[in-house]
């Protein structure tokens, strides 16, 4: 192996050089450099790849021949490796990236670059406290150079304010190395014992040190500096600014708190949570993109710092998790700040020109999940595995404030991905240069590459290996194919997957699986309507479909977790296609990484440390009646409501599927909710009744599902948009499989499943039908519509049945569900939220009927009169679901029988007794076969006892009754479909009122208020940044004073 | 004599960081910064100090084997040394980058150098 | 005896001389005064036993840095053509 | 500065006064130590047989801690080559440069031109003489810097020659790294000065390689500080 | 409860008898409020003749499919509902396909007849045939919610969806009646009952005094005696399940005609010493009135 010093005295030789050369033979200093950069990065990618795979050990460097402490030296290990290896390759990307700014600005600037990267990875190699200085002042001035390299002017006072501030942290970190030395007799950082924290002394000494280091971090909210930089330095050196210096200088600060003992941790874990939280939600208010960046970075590196705070708790862990949060956010931020530099305006909603490079998208797209830890990157691991610690260690708090604080940041990075997709690019399309796109391309590659590594050398299954995943991922490359090609290969994939693993499944996998993955293939029957190759489409829809397929046979907490995770991931983006789907979707990844974060929560206080966790150990705990298991249940069963959209947690469903595509609406209304219902399902098999301050809370969960249930009916009478109506009817009906399933009985849950199969079926068949109207009239209100039954019958059929279907009227299957419901609630003991599951049912009446009212009864509207059926491929999956209703409605017991055996196993009961047709219960009896025939005879009798009498009616226009054949002059005022329901907004309209959104909105409203106003502390003003700096060093220093004594 | 070197080194650089603190003008600022940078010269260099010892060379009057005994501690001083020459390229760079500021805006007020905030 | 008096004058004087520094409406007589305080720490420095460091911030911190000031500041004062 | 009390003032005297607390518990709990520590005590003891160099800090800067000293070499390197930047982006107008607060004239001119070789000698021997006496690179970098200085004053209208004094620069700068690594190839690791003969202790030609290490130094450094000053000085055609 | 052939000619009987008994009932019913307002009054068989005339009228007129069959639904509706339910208690003859399914069945088949209905009404294109859909939907919904609530009080309170254990428990004194054991919940379903029977004052859906409005609007002729023959028969269906659930059920027609008719008196003499409301005034009203019994009856239990 090349030793380390070699990477600096490459790093010095080669600046030296590029002093020798001419001025004017600019090429050539670039040459050098990147030669240099690149040895750089050559031995430290040897370094990581020998230490990785055992071939090398850790090297120890002395320097001067002699042994430390009495000489300087170095240490080349693991962690050195990795990180050197992403700062050089960094340094020497951004220097490709940088070629035009620096050919600019001469040779100099070619030869600061090298040092300054010279610099960064001394700093990583050194062990000795005062070389830490010196290092950090070369970084300083390099630093304090290459902001030049921007063309913004304002880069220059940015510049100036970074020096001022360096200034006042050199100062306390001179102060604080020199009596450290006078403490310990040397100024080596091995040499500095760990120690109590306290504030005389060696000790104080030690926290002016710390101090230091951790304003070099930036920290919220003594970072006004280091913000004005990443906004106006070269987008090429903001890379190497955010991911290497900053994940440089943490380490510095790490190896510092290392050797200072666990004493010191709270402090870090204190200051990261506040740099975390304090500057996402600044973040919050800001529409500039690299100052966005910026406060991302500080927050990130705050992030870190807490994961440094837990050093004491992680053990052997540490590396892997705090590498995999800053090597995974260097990558995601370089990636981000190289984008940036394509992206001609500084608006965030100026990044939509990115939209016209399909891989810059996915770029963005892989930073941003990056940033947030989501599956399958390498910060998903990290964050799993800090969760369970954090947990097992009594930290809970920590790990809320972290939460938060992600989901903070998730709100800011996901609205402007959302800008990015949706908003109208207000500057020409610029073109991009290659260099550039290249620079980006390299940091999603090695994101993903980052993931595979973490993914392999965790103890976690690899996501990446997962077939499901991967196979998903496939279409990424498969992109460039016509969709149909895609849409046959995903059908195709996700039959093939069933049919693969059908045989292990267990009868309620089973019925899971059917639904959400072949639903999933006959609902892409629908996806043959769109012509040419639908970018962007197939990719996430996989990926969502992946994610179903992991749920289903996660047996693990983190295989169940990694699943959730990445199909909320695919429907974000599916959902996110939509039309004026921008701030529908954005509340959507919201409320569900919120939810998943209460998963993670749960799933870690469950696991209590001991990792993989089988999901089955959720009912050990409950047989255990651990003091956490209530703990658990509340957190997971909110997790799973977001996905279920309880009321409450509801107002993202309605936008999110009502502007979701033609065949996205099914996807996520019908199949995507049920994965909810799956996590609910599984919790309570395994955790059963769980009580909490003397509540059950299984009775809360009836509660919740019954208001769902009747508010979500509720509003959705008094929708005039279709898809909105339909939107809101599934809120309600998931209230009802929730409310089924809390009343813990054998035919609740019996009645969950019928649930999930029959509301998949109808709400996919309404979706597509109205989708279908929607493709023809191009519009969703309905009261622009009417009398479409004769131009789309076929339509109007599959909503007849499905509406049929939906409101219980017997024969066809609903009807089966509401016997089911009846008896199970006989079977309960609780009557209250019963009357609301009462109320809702007719209501749910109504709303269908204004649906297939308001669509295709009543007058046909002028511009409506040349109208065509539904497109084939929309209306043919109705059909098969037309036929599946009916059949299921006569033969309920083809799939129920198994499923209600295997209920009976969990449960020891056998609430049902199927005897040939008929199938009884403690209650009552049912039998589908004779309620078919009866009512199908008598309709039939009657109906041709009409005939007789009337067989030769003719068709008359609709104006020829009443209007004596007289056209009014405006069709439409004789169409009753607007405000529908207005006896009952009369009566019922105040339970209209937006309380939930007003709630959730006055929430971010706050956030993003305070956020606008805590950021004008950031005035400018490069004294008030610094004496911010010194304000900040005080206040922590009488904090933590006061805090020891 | 230790502690009134370190005594005026801690004042001097309190009121070095007062100056650079308060001073709008730029250069002003700088001088503030280096007087806290001498500030912690002297603080530096008074801690290498033992009473009674001569400077750590190994000359005629330092016998090398009492040299334990007779020299004070060198390491403060390599230190100093190498903290002047970089507070000597950092004073440089400020004072290059007011000039720059300085051509920008013909004015040396720190407070008008903010477009860049928020 | 005599070495500790004369380091507390000459450490009162270079905190006279900072005082001027700050106090001072001249930015020229704050660079001036600001070298002078670095000429007296040199002294102290010499006091302290350390002839390399005396020698280092006389040559350095009093000499040079003064000198980069004034050019600064020649190039200031051209440029606005009026004192700063 | 137009009022003393600002609030901004007093917010400054309070957190200085605060932080003064800090430094005041440093001061007030420091003890000097009654031995030298171990580190010190070690440099002490073997500087003249490890090293063989009188002056004990320049053993310390040149090759115990030599890393440090590349570094502080760089950072200069670094300034000058950023100050050049900084400025070399704002061109001063032309004809108007000299620092105009001093008048050059005749007597001065020809002074320089006196002084200047023996203040270039004096340099040199500083540096050259590092290992035995106080003084070292650092301080006859600066000496060369002064005649450099003088120049500048003297004839403020001329240019000198940016090529050798970069020239210099970079090639001692290349050269002090070359020794570096040598010491790694022939003797104990990077920097190590035994890659030459200690030589007689306190001889002229003793130390090792350090005579030729501070004399690299003082050369780049007095390079260095020269670049900074002209570039100060005048930028047209930097 | 199994099937046999026979049972369809005993479903017919069942029918046959209860159309007319409902044809004669709502007339005599018209009569009495006749001559309480001091008017003359129908003949008791004008009912016979108006469905005659209208079976004989010949139409040419569809509005569409739907249209069509919205009269369909209806009497298949009502039909079915008669026939899920068994009419006369203890007799084998008169059990017709209750052995199909429970008292759930009987309240979702409700629907059955006023979806259609609506479907039908709602293609007929008329204005305000919607409007009267509308209202008949928004004032249904409200009203019949009491009665799912009793109907659930009682399910607990006998333990079985089964109407025929229902009523067998009733059975042996006037005092094993629903309306005694359980007043509440009697009571509760009643509200209900009042709020469908399509009487004043919860009759602006059909609004007779008015201009023509409500769902059978444009519909006329053979569909209009359908109606017809549903709106006699339905209202009996209905009362059925009433008697069988709160009123002991009924052993014999002797006891069957008095205790429909009984009940269906409730209605009438609610009717007439009530102005009508207005819709969202009755959504109001069963909101205010009928749920808070209802939910008494349930907690009751």
């Amino acid at each position: 192996m090349v030793s380390a010093i070699y990477i600096i005295a490459t790093g010095l030789g080669a600046g030296f050089l590029i002093g020798l050369l001419k001025d004017d033979r600019k090429g050539d200093a670039f040459f050098l450099a990147v030669a240099a950069l690149a040895a750089m990065a050559w031995i430290s990618v040897s370094w990581t790849l020998a230490l990785t795979a055992g071939v090398a050990e850790p090297q120890q460097i002395i320097t001067a021949g002699v042994q430390p402490p009495f000489a300087i030296n170095l240490r080349m290990g693991l962690a050195e490796a990795g990180l050197l290896s992403v700062i050089t390759l960094t340094g020497l990307v951004s220097a490709f990236y940088l070629r035009p700014a620096l050919m600019q600005l001469g040779r100099r600037a070619a030869a600061v670059l090298v040092i300054l990267v010279m610099a960064l990875s001394g700093l990583v190699l050194t062990r000795d406290v005062f070389n830490l200085f010196v290092f950090f002042e070369l970084i300083v001035i390099a630093t304090g150079g290459l902001v030049l390299l921007s063309n913004d002017k304002r880069a220059v006072a940015a510049g100036f304010k970074y020096l001022v501030v360096s200034q006042v942290i050199s100062v306390l970190l001179l102060i604080g190395i020199i009596f450290t030395y006078h403490a310990q007799g040397s100024l080596n950082i091995d040499d500095i014992p760990a120690q109590p924290m306290a504030f005389t002394g060696a000790g104080l000494a030690l926290f002016l040190v710390l101090i230091a280091l951790v304003v070099e971090l930036k920290p919220f909210p003594a970072n006004g500096w280091a913000l004005d930089i990443y906004e106006a330095a070269h987008p090429g050196f903001s890379a190497l600014f955010s991911a290497a210096s900053a994940t440089t200088a943490l380490y510095a600060a790490d190896k510092l708190f290392a050797v200072a003992g666990p004493d010191w941790l709270p402090l870090a874990t204190g200051l990261g949570l506040i740099s975390f939280l304090g500057s996402n939600i600044l973040a919050l208010a800001q529409r500039s993109d690299r100052r966005l960046l910026g406060y991302s970075s500080v927050g990130q590196i705050g992030l870190v710092l807490v994961v440094l705070g837990q050093r004491d708790i992680l053990g052997d862990a540490y590396l892997y998790v705090a590498g995999g949060i800053l090597i995974t956010h260097a990558i995601a931020k370089a990636g981000l700040f190289w984008l940036s530099g394509l992206v001609t305006g500084r608006d965030l909603a100026d990044w939509a020109v990115l939209r016209a490079n399909p891989v810059l998208v996915l770029a963005f797209a892989s930073f941003v999940a990056m940033l947030l830890g989501l599956p399958p990157f390498a910060g998903f691991y990290a964050k799993w595995d800090l969760a369970h610690t954090l947990v097992a260690a009594d930290r809970l708090p920590v790990l809320v404030l972290v939460l938060i604080g992600a989901l903070i940041e998730a709100g800011y990075l996901f609205r402007w991905f959302g800008m990015a997709m949706k908003r109208k690019s207000a500057v020409a399309f610029p073109g991009f240069a290659l260099d550039k796109v290249t620079a980006v391309i390299i940091a999603m590659v090695a994101g993903w590459g980052l993931g595979y590594i973490w993914g392999a050398a965790g103890a976690h299954p690899n996501l990446m290996l997962a077939t499901p995943l991967a196979f998903a991922l496939l279409f990424l490359v498969l992109e460039p194919l016509p969709a149909w090609a895609k849409n046959l290969l995903a059908i195709a994939g996700l039959l093939g997957w069933v049919a693969l693993r059908y045989p292990d499944y267990d009868p309620l996998q089973l019925v899971f699986a059917l639904v959400m993955l072949a639903g999933g293939a006959v609902i892409l029957l629908a996806s043959f309507h769109v012509r040419g190759r639908r970018l962007g489409f197939y990719p996430p829809a996989m990926l969502m479909y992946a994610g179903l397929a992991m749920l289903i046979d996660a047996q693990t907490s983190f295989q169940f977790f990694a699943a959730w995770e990445i199909l909320t991931l695919g429907s974000y983006f599916l959902i996110l296609r939509g039309q004026d789907s921008e701030p529908h979707a954005l509340s959507y990844i919201l409320f569900s990484l919120g939810g998943a974060f209460a998963i993670l929560a749960g799933f870690a206080l469950a696991a209590m440390g001991i990792q993989p966790f089988a999901l089955v150990n959720l009912a050990a705990i409950a047989e255990a009646g651990l003091a956490i298991a209530p703990w658990v249940f509340v957190l997971l069963a909110v997790g799973f409501m977001t996905k279920t959209a309880a009321i409450g947690l509801h107002i993202w469903l309605p936008g999110a599927h009502a502007e979701a595509e033609t065949d996205v609406s099914p996807m996520v209304s019908g199949i995507l909710l049920k994965a909810g219902l799956f996590g609910l399902w599984l919790l309570l098999i395994y955790m059963g009744r769980q009580t909490l301050w003397g509540v059950d809370l299984t009775h809360v969960l009836v509660w919740i599902g019954a208001l769902s249930a009747f508010l979500g009916a509720v509003l959705a009478i008094f929708q005039e948009d279709a898809k909105r109506l339909l939107a809101y009817s599934s809120i309600s009906q998931m209230g009802y499989a929730l409310f089924g399933l809390a009343l813990m009985n054998h035919l609740g849950w019996l009645l969950a499943l019928m649930f999930v199969i029959n509301h998949f079926v109808y709400k996919s068949m309404l979706f597509l039908a109205v989708g279908g109207v929607k493709e023809r009239t191009h519009t969703k209100l309905m009261y622009k519509m009417g009398g479409l039954i004769t131009l789309m019958p076929f339509t109007f059929i599959s909503v007849l049945v499905g509406i049929i279907a939906m409101s219980g009227v017997p024969p066809l299957s609903g009807f089966g569900g509401r016997w089911v419901f009846y008896n199970a609630i006989m079977a309960s003991d609780l009557r209250l939220p019963m009357v609301l599951i009462f109320i809702t049912g007719p209501i749910g009446f109504l709303y269908l009927f204004r649906l297939i009212h308001t669509i295709f009864l009543g007058q046909l509207k002028d511009e409506h009169r040349k109208l065509r059926e539904a497109p084939f491929w929309i209306v043919l999956p109705q059909m098969l679901f037309v036929a599946f209703l009916i059949a299921f409605a006569v033969l309920p017991g083809m799939m129920l029988r198994r499923v209600d055996a295997y209920i009976a196993t969990i449960t020891g009961d056998q609430a049902l007794t199927w005897s040939g047709r008929v199938i009884t219960s403690e209650f009552g009896y049912w039998n589908p076969i004779a309620i078919a025939a009866v009512i199908g005879a008598i309709f039939v009798l009657v109906l041709a006892l009409l005939l007789a009498i009337n067989h030769n009616a003719t068709r008359v226009k609709q104006f020829n009754i009443v209007f004596s054949a007289e056209r009014p002059y405006k069709p439409q005022t004789t169409h009753f479909a607007w405000n529908f329901f207005a006896p009952y907004r009369k009566a019922l309209g105040f339970l209209e009122s937006p309380v939930v959104t007003t709630f959730w909105g006055a929430l971010t409203d706050s956030l993003h208020a305070s956020a606008d106003f805590a950021r004008r502390i950031y005035t400018g003003n490069g004294q008030t940044y610094a004496l911010q700096v010194v304000a900040f060093v005080v206040a922590v220093y009488l904090i933590a004073m006061g805090g020891v004594s | 004599m230790y502690l009134v070197a370190m005594a005026a080194g801690f004042l001097l650089i309190l009121m070095g960081l007062y100056g650079a603190l308060t001073h709008r003008n730029i250069l002003r600022m700088i001088v503030g910064f280096t007087l806290a940078d001498s500030g912690v010269h002297l603080v530096l260099v008074a801690v290498g100090y033992l009473p009674g010892r001569t400077a750590p060379i190994l000359d005629s009057a330092v016998p090398l084997d009492e040299a334990a005994q007779r020299i004070i501690d060198p390491v403060p001083q390599a230190l100093v040394l190498t903290a002047i020459v970089i507070g000597l390229g950092i004073t440089a760079l400020m004072l290059a980058y007011a000039y720059r500021l300085f051509r920008t805006r013909k004015s040396l007020d720190i407070a008008e150098f903010t477009e860049l905030k928020w | 005896m005599i070495a500790l008096i004369a380091t507390t004058g000459f450490a009162l004087a270079m905190l006279i001389a900072a005082v001027v520094a700050l106090r001072t409406r001249a930015t020229a007589v704050a660079v001036i005064a600001a070298g002078l305080v670095s000429l007296f720490a040199s002294v102290l420095f010499l006091f302290l036993a350390a002839p390399d460091v005396a020698m280092t911030e006389a040559a350095i911190g009093s000499g040079l840095t003064t000198f980069l000031f004034f050019f600064v500041l020649g190039r200031i004062r051209r440029e606005s053509g009026h004192d700063q | 500065m137009t009022s003393r009390f600002t609030l901004r003032n007093v917010a400054v005297l309070t957190l200085l006064a605060l932080l003064g607390v800090a430094f005041w518990t440093l001061g007030s709990g420091y003890t000097p130590d009654a031995e030298l520590n171990r580190t010190a005590a070690y440099y002490a003891q073997n500087t003249a047989s490890e090293i063989g160099a009188q002056n004990v800090v320049t053993a310390i800067i040149v090759t115990y801690r030599g890393l440090d000293t590349l570094g502080e070499v760089t950072v200069l390197f670094l300034t000058a080559a950023i100050v050049a930047l900084v400025l070399g982006q704002t061109k001063a107008p032309r004809g108007s440069s000299g620092s105009g607060f001093l008048p050059s004239g005749e007597l001065l001119t020809t002074g320089t031109q006196m002084l200047l070789p023996i203040i270039l000698l004096f340099g040199a021997y500083v540096f050259v003489n590092g290992h035995l006496t106080p003084g070292g690179g650092f301080q006859g970098g600066a000496i060369l810097a002064s005649g450099m200085l003088l120049l500048l004053l003297a004839e403020p209208g001329r240019r000198f020659g940016h090529r050798i004094i970069s020239r210099v620069e970079s090639l001692s700068g290349l050269t002090y790294v070359f020794i570096g690594v040598l010491g790694i190839a022939l003797a104990g690791g990077f920097l190590d000065n035994r890659i030459l003969p200690l030589g007689a202790f306190g001889s002229i030609l003793s130390a090792g390689a350090i005579p030729l290490i501070y004399a690299l130094i003082g050369l780049k450094v007095g390079a260095e500080f020269s670049s900074i000053l002209e570039s100060l000085e005048e930028t047209e055609d930097a | 409860m199994t099937f046999e052939w026979i049972q369809i000619a005993y479903a017919a009987l069942t029918l046959f008898i209860v159309i007319n008994y409902g044809l004669i009932m709502t007339a005599v019913v018209r009569k009495i409020g006749a001559r309480v307002g001091g008017r003359y009054g129908i003949p008791v068989w004008q009912n016979y003749i108006d469905l005659v005339k209208n079976f004989a009228l010949r139409s040419k007129i569809s509005h569409g499919v739907m249209f069509y069959l919205g009269p369909v639904f209806r009497l298949t509706g009502g039909i079915g509902l008669l026939l899920f339910v068994p009419t006369i208690y203890g007799s084998v003859m008169f059990q017709n396909f209750s052995f199909a399914g429970d008292l759930i069945l009987a309240l979702y088949f409700i629907f059955f007849g006023t979806l259609g209905m609506a479907l039908g009404a709602g293609e007929s294109g008329h204005p305000l045939a919607a409007i009267g859909v509308s209202r008949g939907l928004a004032q249904v919904t409200a009203a019949e919610l009491p009665l799912a609530l009793a109907v659930f009080a009682i399910s607990l309170q006998y333990q079985t969806l089964n109407i025929t254990e229902i009523v067998a428990a009733q059975q042996g004194s006037i005092f094993n009646w629903t309306l005694f054991t359980n007043p509440v919940a009697t009571v509760a379903a009643m509200f209900a009952f009042v709020g469908t029977m399509m009487r004043s004052p919860f009759d602006v859906v059909i609004a007779p005094q008015e201009i023509p409005i409500g769902p059978p609007t444009e519909y006329h002729s053979a569909y209009l005696a359908l109606m017809q023959t549903n709106r006699v028969l339905f209202p009996v269906a209905k009362v059925v399940i009433y008697m069988n659930l709160f009123f002991g059920g009924a052993t014999n027609w002797a006891e069957f005609s008095i205790k429909v008719f009984s009940i269906y008196m409730v209605s009438v003499l609610i009717g007439v010493v009530h102005p009508r409301f207005r819709v969202e005034q009755s959504i109001r009203f069963f909101l205010k009135w009928g749920l808070p019994v209802g939910v008494l009856a349930i907690l009751m239990v």
